[in-house]
């Protein structure tokens, strides 16, 4: 990047000290200001009034994963398309249209097909996806 | 080709004055003038911040056909203030059994993720902060920090609620980002480049050249992005990880004071930045909609009045839908997201592209009044 | 003092820190993190290359794939881990000895 | 002088974190400083000129990555994740005995040795220029690239996420307990 360029970095790093500062003064004010009373009845985490049995840190149902898995798999996806969505104009303007046309329309296509596996295995829907790939992999 | 405001402000003679005033250093100067433009869009989003919670409950309440807050200052107008200073004087509890680092980290996440995309917003085509030329990517990106904070309060807190509504909300945070990501990727197809600085350029003209009006696909992509859009900041009728009756406010139950103070501060602004965004990407943000030319206030400023307000419009379609439309369950909020919003949103991509190779880049308009 | 030397540098480091977390850590999920910092560092001699050396952009194409494989691959390796937690009840790295389950 | 300053924050914050998330035992606090070393990379690559790839740093391994690690600590029992192997002189938790480390030290010497060589090679060979090659945009170079060298690269990505995709759901559909 020209040095001219660089400088596009600099309002970044300018909002992120300033919400670095503005967090750090708020909490430096927060101790000046508000009162401290700790109680052991105080800190402790809210059920509804009970006393809370166990960490709360139990492991969890596997569908919160396949969502994350099917993110992230899309997530790489739109990463490699964005630099050819954004030439896309250019090359029709050239003339390539038909050519980037099916690069674009295969390299979609393709994870489209995943898309369309995971929702008949029954990947995608949330409370049925037991009974269902229980059927399915009967 | 990138207008930031300090080439743009370069134009000026008064820009020479101050360069020697600095010893003409030119990065320093870039520094000071990156500065109070920073600090002046944060105040400026800090008190959109506030008052959207003013305006949400003053909309709610004439939804509901009752009085809004209207004690604090005229028409209650200093509300948003007075929950400020409340926040403040608040106890700081931090559950005894929580993890302290990231109890205390998860809020600064949220802080960062949300002002690190303020640098990006087109306020106008003179006064963006930084017309970077991923510009749209960057914000997408460094949004995805927000879902990260939720999951880590939701974590570092250990009560179960805010366990369960941690999970949920990051859930639905990233795999609302899909449909958003494929219509902002629609958009670049249209636009042709990343940087908001190309986009405004392409919308420039009457309302037809919008990209909203450009083909139907972009018309429905404007659509899904509304809808992944309020989804991804919690809000309105998908709001379930922080839904009163059932998570008691889910992730941020056991934050108290100022974190719970940050958490809600980085979320409205979002939802402000989200209809920015909104606003640049489709409905043409500082270009009006019919081309006056309007020479008695300058340009810059009055692009910066018309994108506020739309997107101020914007803002209250989104507390609008709030108050209307009932809460989704988690099952019906993931199967909206994977088995409508991403198919639809991926044929309004392949529907993109198609249309530009067919009608080679010229939109619905152009091939009807045949113009250019 | 931005030079391609203070990259290989960098990167040197966080191959090594890596390689120590792959080395020192029971928990199959700290190993895939390693993995990832492993991974990093390539990708980042990859782009400091590109910048000093040649002056065409194949680095950073080289960078992006690697980015894309490096979450394909995190993405098995934590599917495989929890469905190793299913069987096994634990994600110690010694109890993954036998071939079946 | 604004790029030394991004440069030095973020190498500071990239080594600071690997080696934090070597250290920490809590495998929760170690992913974030996974994190933070994540993102200190990106900020490297900002002041290499890659703006997309850092971008796309940021957007697929702080977006995804480390979020599907918490997943998966918090899916395989949160309850033990303290790990609670002896350690070294209370620093990174140990493994083997003192041989290990002996012979450990001593690869570590070979390596280091072979890579300082190298590293003065290249120093000489090229100088710390201060702003060398510099690209104007790097995002159209890079579309342009993976639309013409790179086309095959590109399709069979598509064909990589897809085996991933599929993969991963296989693994892990639950199923009776097998």
């Amino acid at each position: 990047m020209t040095p001219a360029q660089f400088d596009g970095l600099m309002p970044i790093v300018i909002l992120m000290g300033i919400a670095v500062v503005m967090f750090f003064g708020g909490h430096f004010l927060t101790v000046l200001l508000s009162p401290k009373k700790p109680s052991h009845l105080k800190s402790m985490p809210y059920e509804c009034g009970e006393i809370p049995v166990g960490s709360a840190w139990s492991s969890f149902n596997i569908r919160f994963y396949v969502v994350g898995l099917i993110f992230i798999i899309f997530d790489v996806e739109s990463v490699l398309m964005f630099p050819v969505a954004a030439i896309f104009r250019e090359l029709v303007d050239m003339g390539h249209g038909g050519y980037a046309l099916i690069i674009f329309l295969s390299f979609i296509s393709v994870l489209l097909e995943g898309i369309g596996y995971c929702w008949k295995k029954g990947d995608l829907d949330w409370v049925k996806s037991y009974q269902v790939s229980l059927k399915n992999n009967k | 080709m990138n207008q930031t405001i300090v080439s743009y402000l370069s134009q000026y003679e008064f820009y020479d004055v101050l360069l020697n005033l600095f010893g003409n250093n030119q990065g320093l100067l870039a520094f000071a003038i990156y500065l109070i433009v920073a600090l002046v869009v944060v105040g400026f989003c800090a008190t959109v911040g506030g008052l959207g919670t003013y305006a949400e409950r003053k909309i709610s309440a004439d939804l509901q056909a009752r009085m809004g807050p209207n004690r604090v200052g005229p028409y209650g107008l200093l509300q948003f203030l007075a929950d400020g200073v409340k926040m403040l004087t608040k106890e700081d509890i931090m559950p005894y059994t929580a993890d302290k680092f990231l109890f205390y980290l998860a809020p600064l996440l949220a802080l960062v993720g949300v002002f690190a995309t303020l640098a990006v917003l087109p306020w106008s085509s003179g006064f963006m902060m930084a017309d970077l030329n991923v510009g749209v990517f960057y914000l997408i990106a460094i949004s995805s920090l927000v879902g990260l904070a939720v999951f880590l309060g939701g974590y570092a807190s250990n009560s179960k609620w805010s366990m369960l509504g941690g999970m949920r909300g990051a859930s639905q945070i990233i795999s609302y980002e899909i449909p958003v990501t494929l219509s902002v990727l629609a958009i670049t197809l249209l636009a042709g480049g990343m940087s908001f600085g190309t986009i405004l350029s392409h919308q420039e003209g009457t309302i037809v050249n919008w990209f909203i009006f450009h083909n139907p696909f972009a018309f429905i992509a404007f659509f899904v992005y509304g809808i992944g859009a309020m989804a991804e900041t919690n809000r309105a009728p998908f709001d379930l990880p922080e839904a009163e009756s059932e998570l008691v406010s889910g992730y941020h139950t056991e934050y108290t004071g100022l974190r719970f103070g940050f958490f809600a501060l980085a979320e409205y602004i979002e939802v402000f930045v989200v209809c920015g965004v909104g606003t640049a990407l489709f409905l043409g943000g500082g270009n009006l909609p019919f081309n006056i030319s309007i020479d008695i206030i300058p340009t810059q400023f009055a692009q910066v009045v018309i994108f506020v307000t739309k997107t101020c419009l914007l803002y209250y379609v989104v507390i609008w839908a709030r108050w209307t439309l009932p809460r989704l369950r988690v099952d019906q909020l993931m199967s909206v997201c994977w088995k409508y919003l991403t198919p639809i949103a991926i044929f309004n991509l392949v529907g993109c592209a198609i249309w530009l190779v067919m009608f080679n880049g010229k939109s619905l308009a152009d091939l009807v009044f045949g113009s250019h | 003092m931005m030079g391609l030397a203070s990259y290989l540098i960098i990167s040197l480091i966080l191959f090594v820190v890596g390689l120590v977390i792959i080395l020192s850590r029971k928990n199959i999920v700290a190993i895939l993190l390693g993995i990832e910092l492993v991974l990093n560092a390539a990708a980042l001699n990859f782009v400091a290359y590109s910048r000093y050396v040649t002056n065409n952009l194949d680095g950073h194409v080289f960078s992006l794939f690697i980015i894309a494989i490096a979450a394909a691959e995190s993405a098995i390796g934590l599917a495989i881990v929890i469905r190793f937690f299913q069987i096994k009840e634990t994600i110690h790295i010694d109890e993954a000895t036998q071939l079946r389950n | 002088m604004f790029i030394e300053l991004l440069f030095l924050t973020s190498a500071l914050l990239t080594v600071g974190s690997a080696i934090g998330a070597a250290v920490t035992r809590n495998i929760m606090h170690s992913c974030v400083f996974l994190l933070g070393s994540l993102l200190g990379i990106a900020g490297l690559y900002a002041t290499l000129g890659a703006d997309f790839v850092a971008v796309s740093q940021i957007m697929v391994y702080v977006g995804g990555v480390v979020i599907l690690m918490l997943f998966a600590v918090m899916l395989t029992g949160g309850k033990d994740f303290v790990s609670r192997a002896q350690n070294l002189l209370g620093l990174a938790p140990a493994m083997g005995n003192k041989w290990t480390y002996t012979i450990g030290l001593l690869t570590a010497l070979v390596v280091v040795l072979t890579n300082v060589k190298l590293i003065t090679n290249v120093v000489k060979a090229y100088p710390a220029k201060v702003i060398g090659n510099d690209f104007p945009s790097t995002v159209n170079q890079i579309g342009h690239l993976l639309v013409k060298e790179h086309v095959l690269a590109f399709e069979l990505s598509s064909v990589l996420l897809l085996g991933a995709l599929v993969g991963a759901a296989i693994i892990a559909r639950p199923r009776r307990q097998g």
